[in-house]
């Protein structure tokens, strides 16, 4: 149990006090590893103390995270960790609340409480760990995995269209969403301090791989002779170009993206779709979120910030207006407001 | 009404009587009333404030609403028929009665299915207008039965309300629509002229009610008095009753239906432990109006939450529990099988909760709107793994306060979830409850860890335990030091850390239990209304109470060896129970499920006690149960 | 119980023969007797017998209807419809499956199936009648209520944006989405016409009015009056006119769908956005969907039909793909692959 | 091994032997072994091969798998140590063995985790290679135990595994990585060579699985024959032991785990009924191998589902119920919860179906990979309201096939819910089976009505009662005129439209229960092993059989008044029970889990029967049970 950060301590954090004292039991090799010291490193430079976060997680290999977090943990059931996060951060603004959860544990089982916390809006930071599989049941499909691909469930193929979390959350009204990748610590870095910054539900997906049951799944992305050619990083205001070379970007023809060369055929920067990270508008990040390989390089970073109502806010906004105007009287409420007395 | 004693004369809140009588009065000890119309009729509006004006007229009041679980189906229809059973007496009353001595239908529906509830030579009072021939048929009558001969063995009392209410708002300009809403009242004032009830208190609340409407206002003032003026006028009715004021303990009453009893009781445990009161639900009946209750409270700071599902429900409230809040849940029967796996995360972590059950007749959907006790075997057993809880059980609406209160104290004492099970008679029904002075309820002490010296130089156990309780520490979120994970995995007992070893999974099991069991030591003895030996012990839970009150109160005054036992923890069961049980040659315990009390009871004490079991959706019937224990006793 | 349209009959149905002897009991008034009748007279016209049909629901005013209907019907839980029904389809596809479910049923409790019958894309045709509102339990707000509607659970005014039902579904990957109105007879045959000849998930929101509780909640898009200028009929392949005059149209300037008067400015019919339901890219539909009143005139009618793998007949292909060159053989199989034998 | 009558002598498969052994050979009557090491060291794979060369043998044969929840922990660590225990015998078996007398460990952490499993005097084979200073701390040793005089009292067997195996590979031009995976197969061919099995079934093994990759193929082949050879040559062992084969009934055997048998069962249910087979689960530890194997059934016409959730999978099941399939949905204890209100409607609809429930230790997520016995209760009484259904539970993995079997036959007989109940011990262990010939397999006849004329010139009644089953009719779709409706509203009797009605209510409630109750019907005479009267009797469910029938056959050979029976049908209880437990004078219910079946015994016979209790995530211990027997008998 961590005892740091008392809270005269100066706001300077190592990333290893986020580190609990609990041994880490994921497999060797797996994507989670990076992830948790990606994070840990995020709220080192966030400056938040430990004792200040709460870290709640569903079930799954994913959702161990909070048992490795030095912050307050919460390991909680199959899917619910949104509900969980939810009812936390509504009765305590104070703390800043981070969820773990995995694509089976979000968009299968979870997937009601998943998309009820985007429509509201819940100022959580939501981290969903996908690698296309289920890795603590030994290696079942998820519903991000490829149609046709053959799993211990599904040994003919699977015959399912898988979803694409962020068009989901997109289509739940999601107010932040971003991309990044395990291996990717620069990326990762810049997307978890957005996502800290954040006021409202933020959505992290990240592309994980478990070595043991689905290696190599974003292998076309994550690997470093791929990821400049085969995704493309986002940023806000600026013209959607990449490539090793950068010399490739990204043009809308009508409503439709198409790759281009820039020189070619007269193609300059100036051509190209500017990113808008803030626009209220979700179709364009919509638009983004059907971007896949091999036909698009596929978008990493943040894709959507946007400011709505944020459902713990009001909840607490509401009640607080109330007893500006009205003092609690318990004997009056017991009392109600008819009432008669025998002597 | 419930426990108080009765010490004092009557002193109904006295209001100068504005219209007079000439016509006779007879006294009456209790008079068991019902109304009954379409969902559209205003029947439980109707019955709400003829309960209220007995209430203050000084009576013991206990009602019964029975409502369809179509919102409104199309009018004049079987389906759509609403009633309103209200109990009224000079003594003190524990039921809304079995039978009632007055009946009054707005339409042919409404006798179709509610004769059955009229007593012999009972009064029926109908809206003879509404007996129209499409009406008759859609009631499944051939012929009229207002005119057939078919009622002669009861006192019929045929009124043109709808006629009678026109005549009274001629040349108003109100529309047909308008005119036909107000026909309740006319029959609201006849009745209050009946009962010699007091008109001002419905005059005073039509004012309230269409302040911002003055013309419907004056109409329905207008049909209200028109209804009493024809009481009195018309030669059908002879002579006025008068129910005295019964003995009432003394105090400062108000009228308390079950939801609005554990709404209370949840707000003052809050205030009482100083926490923040959260409440997260999803519609359900008849549960729904507990989260309706609890989110006018906004002052108290109370936070509540319309989830998106009753799993959402509970896992929110624990998300709550683990900042340190009073959290609480509410549903009914199929929403208490979506909880289960979230209870058990509860149990698992430890954490204060409070679900609420307000049970409905089942399986599955069942009947929404009726009452029964059958989700008790649900609440103690209904989870995977060995996952025990303290399960408590309301007996009447004004005791549904004390029990969420206790609920509450215990949840938040032992670190552990607990079920408080009410039904939908309770929930709906309402009698007067002695309010409570604030100052008198008791402390709700809570055990907060909000330094990380409480652990000293050692490390942060999370669930190192109290001795007497068991119960671990509350962990203060927030605290710098005192971080710690909780989780639905196996744990170490004092360290908190995930284990899967084999002494230790024993181990917890049976700690879980122990502490549990301990809740034992909050309860008082139980107590035996009657002898502590005798033929029979009647032995209840729940709603049943009233009923074997009134039962066992009937036979010991016909000098029956009968007595009676109440238990408001199922689980774990009272310590000294069995030693109650050994003092009767036979044990009956009636329920409104097919036996689960008696299941339990049975396996504890190996006592050989009989099951009196009616599952139809309503209370039980005190004359029914009479006959039950006239059964058991020596012939 | 219906003993119509035995299978000598010839295929000519009246709305009647799909009315079962069940008496309706919906207050009067309520919207959904109209959206039984467009049902009924559409399944008429269909011809499809009843007793080659399956209507399933959840629980709701709403999902009453399989008790009105002359058809094999199901009554299920609260928002498991979609569940209920896939089983059904899978081992029946000789049937067609009929879904009926409420605001709350489908978006509530029953968000998780709803979203994964779109991502499976299972041969069912949805009806989920919008009163943004819960009728059965007497009026508490649902998830398509509007921020800051004051009901009985939310006495101060709601704190959550509601969802769209479209943007939703389309954000799971639904193959066809459609919109109609409780009241708009002509409308409403169209739409259910086209989601009965759709092989997939054929989405249907209908704005239903609940008299008791939320009514008039579509009165400036369902009356007569209204109807013209503050919807837009779709049309595949045509430009995007309405306005009781059709002098009003939809252009798209980049991105956004913008209302032009048709002959002001230049503008001509040439210039409008044409509808194209078949376009395999969700990205316009998705578009459409954001499309509010009163900024908008609000789109009615057909929004998207595509072709995508249907979970049902695959399901049923690869088992028949293995039988085919594989006979069943039960001894083999209690055998295993590995047997000794004692004598 | 399972109920098989002992009649012949052994046959063991006899391939000519291809490994000469010149050392001398001892003959034992039985052996437990265990093997443990890294998640990632091919226990599993090990265990399974030496158990099927000796089961092949002729011997009978019971494993324990026993693995972590963590997928693949670091390696060295506590929490990554995997084991699996065979327990392989001359005579009849019943369990896989309390302790062990060869622990075969791969590194520190597997001693650490497992010596307490090694009996007195017991041999210990060490990888000695593996217990270097890193892997020792990591396992908390302070000095390594190989050295340090702590295992005096055992036999211990220091092997250079990684040296020896890699020595094997040497010049094979392998990755170190590839040499570290082989080492297993060294293990292998030393247990091989020590207990006389045939090393032929590994080799072929071998062939089949790396036939795509001829480099490991053959380096496996080597590392296994080097391990043999390491026996024959080392001066370490100077023995082998011979387990001569048992007496075996004639027939065609098999090894079966409990998932494979149940998945067999539902298969072979369907195909003798004739109907189409719908399996939906969602994925969870211990069950999700059921739904693997269904899935590869195609050529049965089987349709598998993954659904979303468990809600999904038992709704979907519904739906496939509905549409006339045999429909089942497969779980362990979380998903029960999950499962429990749709559940509901199975009950309510009156239509067939299995819930599999294989369970886990609990509450909440609680041990996933442990087992335990604890969700009887919550099968029986865990949903709202009067919700009874019958439960059946395996006794072990070959009688899961039978159990299976029988569940679907009554599902489908009395048109009802059955819960069919496993355990991870039965899930994952195995045992020899006798093939049933699928002639002898029972019919399962279906009454599904196909045609209109059914219900002559009358309505379509879809809830008419068959006399003696109660069920009703199973209403096929797609029928012109048979059109009706179901759902989980309270319903008529007979019509099954909806009713509100109290009277049927109370009767519906009662024929939900006497349906269930008919169950009885199907049950064959308890079995009891041993006198009929005596001084204890044992009474097991579920998989405690294997252990309770090993302790009372040791006491009655020893000369104690000790009898055995068993249920199968935990709901109903088998009609005469009450009978059989009258002939003692107590009654001992050994549980994994707090006191389960002991309740509806007490409840149910008022006997006052003693829990044996243990809930430590293990199989009952042999050894402590037969001393709760003792201390129940007369000292
Ligand atoms: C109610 C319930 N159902 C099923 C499970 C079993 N289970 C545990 S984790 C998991 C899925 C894990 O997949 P994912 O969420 O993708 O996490 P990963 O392990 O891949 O990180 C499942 C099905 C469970 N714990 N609880
Ligand atoms: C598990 C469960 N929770 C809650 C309910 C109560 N309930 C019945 S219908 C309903 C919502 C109805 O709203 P909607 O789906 O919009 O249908 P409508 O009545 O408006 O047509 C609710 C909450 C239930 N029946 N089951
Ligand atoms: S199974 Fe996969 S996701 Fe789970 S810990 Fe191992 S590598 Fe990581
Ligand atoms: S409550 Fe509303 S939705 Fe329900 S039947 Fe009545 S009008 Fe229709
Ligand atoms: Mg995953
Ligand atoms: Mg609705």
């Amino acid at each position: 149990m961590s005892t740091l950060a008392p809270e005269t301590a100066p706001i300077a954090y190592k990333a290893k006090d986020f580190s609990s004292d609990q041994d880490v039991r994921w497999c060797p090799g797996c994507g989670d590893y990076s992830i948790l010291a990606n994070v840990q490193r995020a709220l080192a430079k966030q400056g938040v103390p430990p004792h200040q976060i709460a870290t709640v997680a569903g079930i799954g290999c994913s959702s161990r995270f909070p048992y490795y977090m030095a912050t307050y943990g919460f390991h909680g059931i199959h899917g619910r960790a949104p509900a969980i996060a939810t009812g936390l951060k509504v009765v305590r603004p104070d703390l800043q609340v981070w969820m773990a959860t995995g694509d089976g544990d979000s968009l299968s089982i979870g997937g009601n409480h998943f998309i009820h916390l985007f429509r509201r809006n819940v100022d959580i930071k939501v981290l969903l760990f996908n690698n296309r599989i289920y890795g603590l049941t030994k290696g079942q499909y998820s519903p991000t995995s490829e149609l046709g691909k053959k799993t211990k469930s599904s040994p003919f193929g699977t015959v399912e269209t898988p979803f694409r979390a962020v068009s989901l959350a997109i289509g739940a009204e999601a107010s932040f969403v971003a991309r990044c990748i395990d291996v990717d610590a620069k990326g990762s870095a810049d997307v978890f301090a957005a996502a800290a910054a954040h006021v409202g539900t933020a959505f992290v997906e990240i592309l994980q791989n478990c070595n043991i049951f689905n290696d190599g799944a974003w292998e076309h992305l994550a690997a470093k002779e791929n990821r400049s050619d085969h995704t493309l990083m986002l940023e806000h205001g600026k013209p959607m170009v990449f490539g090793a070379a950068r010399d490739k970007g990204i043009k809308l023809v009508g409503l439709r993206p198409t790759v281009v060369k820039i020189g070619a055929d007269g193609v300059t920067e100036a051509d190209l779709w500017v990113h808008d990270a803030h626009d209220e508008d979700p179709t364009r990040t919509f638009l983004l979120s059907r971007m896949e390989w091999p036909e698009f390089p596929v978008p990493i970073g943040l894709f959507r910030a946007v400011t709505r109502p944020v459902y713990d806010q009001l909840v607490n906004a509401q009640v607080e207006a109330v007893q500006r105007t009205k003092k609690p009287d318990l004997q009056r409420l017991l009392d109600g407001s008819k009432t008669w007395t025998v002597a | 009404m419930s426990e108080q004693l009765h010490t004092s004369a009557p002193a109904p809140h006295g209001a100068p009587i504005a219209f007079r009588s000439t016509k006779p009065s007879e006294t009456l000890t209790d008079v068991v009333i019902r109304f009954a119309g379409d969902s559209g009729d205003g029947i439980q509006l109707t019955g709400t404030q003829f309960t209220q004006a007995s209430a203050l007229a000084g009576n013991d009041t206990a009602t019964f609403p029975d409502f369809p679980a179509e919102i409104r189906a199309p009018a004049g229809t079987l389906a759509g028929v609403s009633g309103f059973q209200l109990h009224f007496a000079s003594s003190d009353i524990f039921t809304p009665g079995d039978l009632c001595d007055v009946l009054v239908v707005m339409n042919p529906a409404a006798l179709a299915s509610n004769q059955k509830w009229l007593k012999e030579h009972g009064m029926l009072i109908a809206n003879a207008d509404a007996f129209t021939a499409k009406n008759l048929k859609m009631a499944g009558y051939e012929r009229n039965p207002l005119d057939d001969g078919s009622l002669a063995d009861w006192q019929v009392f045929r009124v043109d309300l709808a006629r009678l209410t026109n005549d009274a708002l001629i040349g108003m300009g109100l529309s047909a629509k308008e005119v036909e809403r107000c026909k309740n009242y006319f029959a609201l004032g006849l009745v209050f002229w009946l009962y010699e009830r007091q008109p001002q208190l419905v005059e005073d609340d039509i004012e309230k009610k269409f302040a911002s409407k003055p013309l419907l206002k004056d109409a329905n003032i207008k049909v209200f008095r028109a209804g009493w003026d024809y009481g009195e006028n018309t030669d059908q009715f002879r002579v006025r009753y008068h129910v005295p004021a019964a003995k009432i303990a003394p105090g400062k009453y108000r009228s308390l239906t079950g939801n609005e009893g554990v709404a209370l009781g949840f707000v003052a445990a809050a205030q009482k432990a100083g926490l923040g009161l959260y409440y997260s639900g999803y519609p359900i009946t008849p549960a729904s109006d507990v989260l309706h209750q609890l989110s006018l409270y906004k002052e108290f700071g109370v936070r509540t939450m319309q989830a998106e599902d009753e799993i959402a429900a509970v896992c929110s409230a624990i998300g709550a529990s683990f900042g340190n809040w009073l959290a609480i849940t509410g549903t009914s029967g199929p929403g208490v099988c979506l909880k289960a796996e979230a209870i058990g995360l509860a149990v698992m972590t430890e954490l204060p909760l409070v679900i609420l059950d307000v049970q409905r007749g089942g399986p599955s959907t069942g009947l929404p709107t009726k009452t029964e006790q059958a989700d008790l075997l649900q609440a103690i057993y209904g989870r995977n793994g060995e996952c025990p809880l303290p399960v408590i059980a309301a007996r009447s609406p004004a005791d549904s306060f004390e029990c969420a209160f206790e609920a509450c104290r215990v949840a938040l004492k032992y670190m552990v979830p607990v079920i408080l099970l009410t039904d939908g008679s309770i929930a709906n029904g309402a009698e007067p409850w002695r309010i409570p002075n604030v100052d008198d309820l008791p402390p709700i002490p809570v055990r907060l860890v909000k330094d990380r010296a409480h652990f000293g130089d050692g490390p942060v156990l999370p669930y190192q335990r109290e001795a007497v309780t068991l119960a671990r520490p509350w962990l203060y979120l927030g605290t710098p030091g005192l971080e710690h994970r909780l989780g639905g995995i196996e744990k170490w007992d004092s360290t908190g850390h995930i284990s899967y070893d084999a002494a230790n999974h024993h181990h917890m099991v049976k700690t879980r239990q122990a502490k549990v069991d301990a809740v034992t030591q909050e309860m008082p003895p139980t107590e035996v209304i009657g002898d502590r030996t005798g033929d029979v012990l009647v032995l209840s839970w729940g709603s049943p109470w009233g009923a074997c009150v009134t039962a066992v109160q009937t036979l010991r005054a016909q000098g029956r060896a009968v007595s009676h036992a109440h238990v408001r923890w199922l689980n774990p069961l009272p310590p000294d129970l069995g030693a109650v049980l050994a003092g009767f040659r036979r044990v009956l315990v009636p329920e409104i499920n097919n036996g689960q009390l008696i299941k339990l009871v049975r396996a504890t004490y190996l006592v050989d006690a009989q099951g009196f079991n009616r599952i139809n959706g309503q209370p039980i019937s005190v004359a029914e149960l009479t006959d039950a224990i006239l059964d058991q006793l020596p012939h």
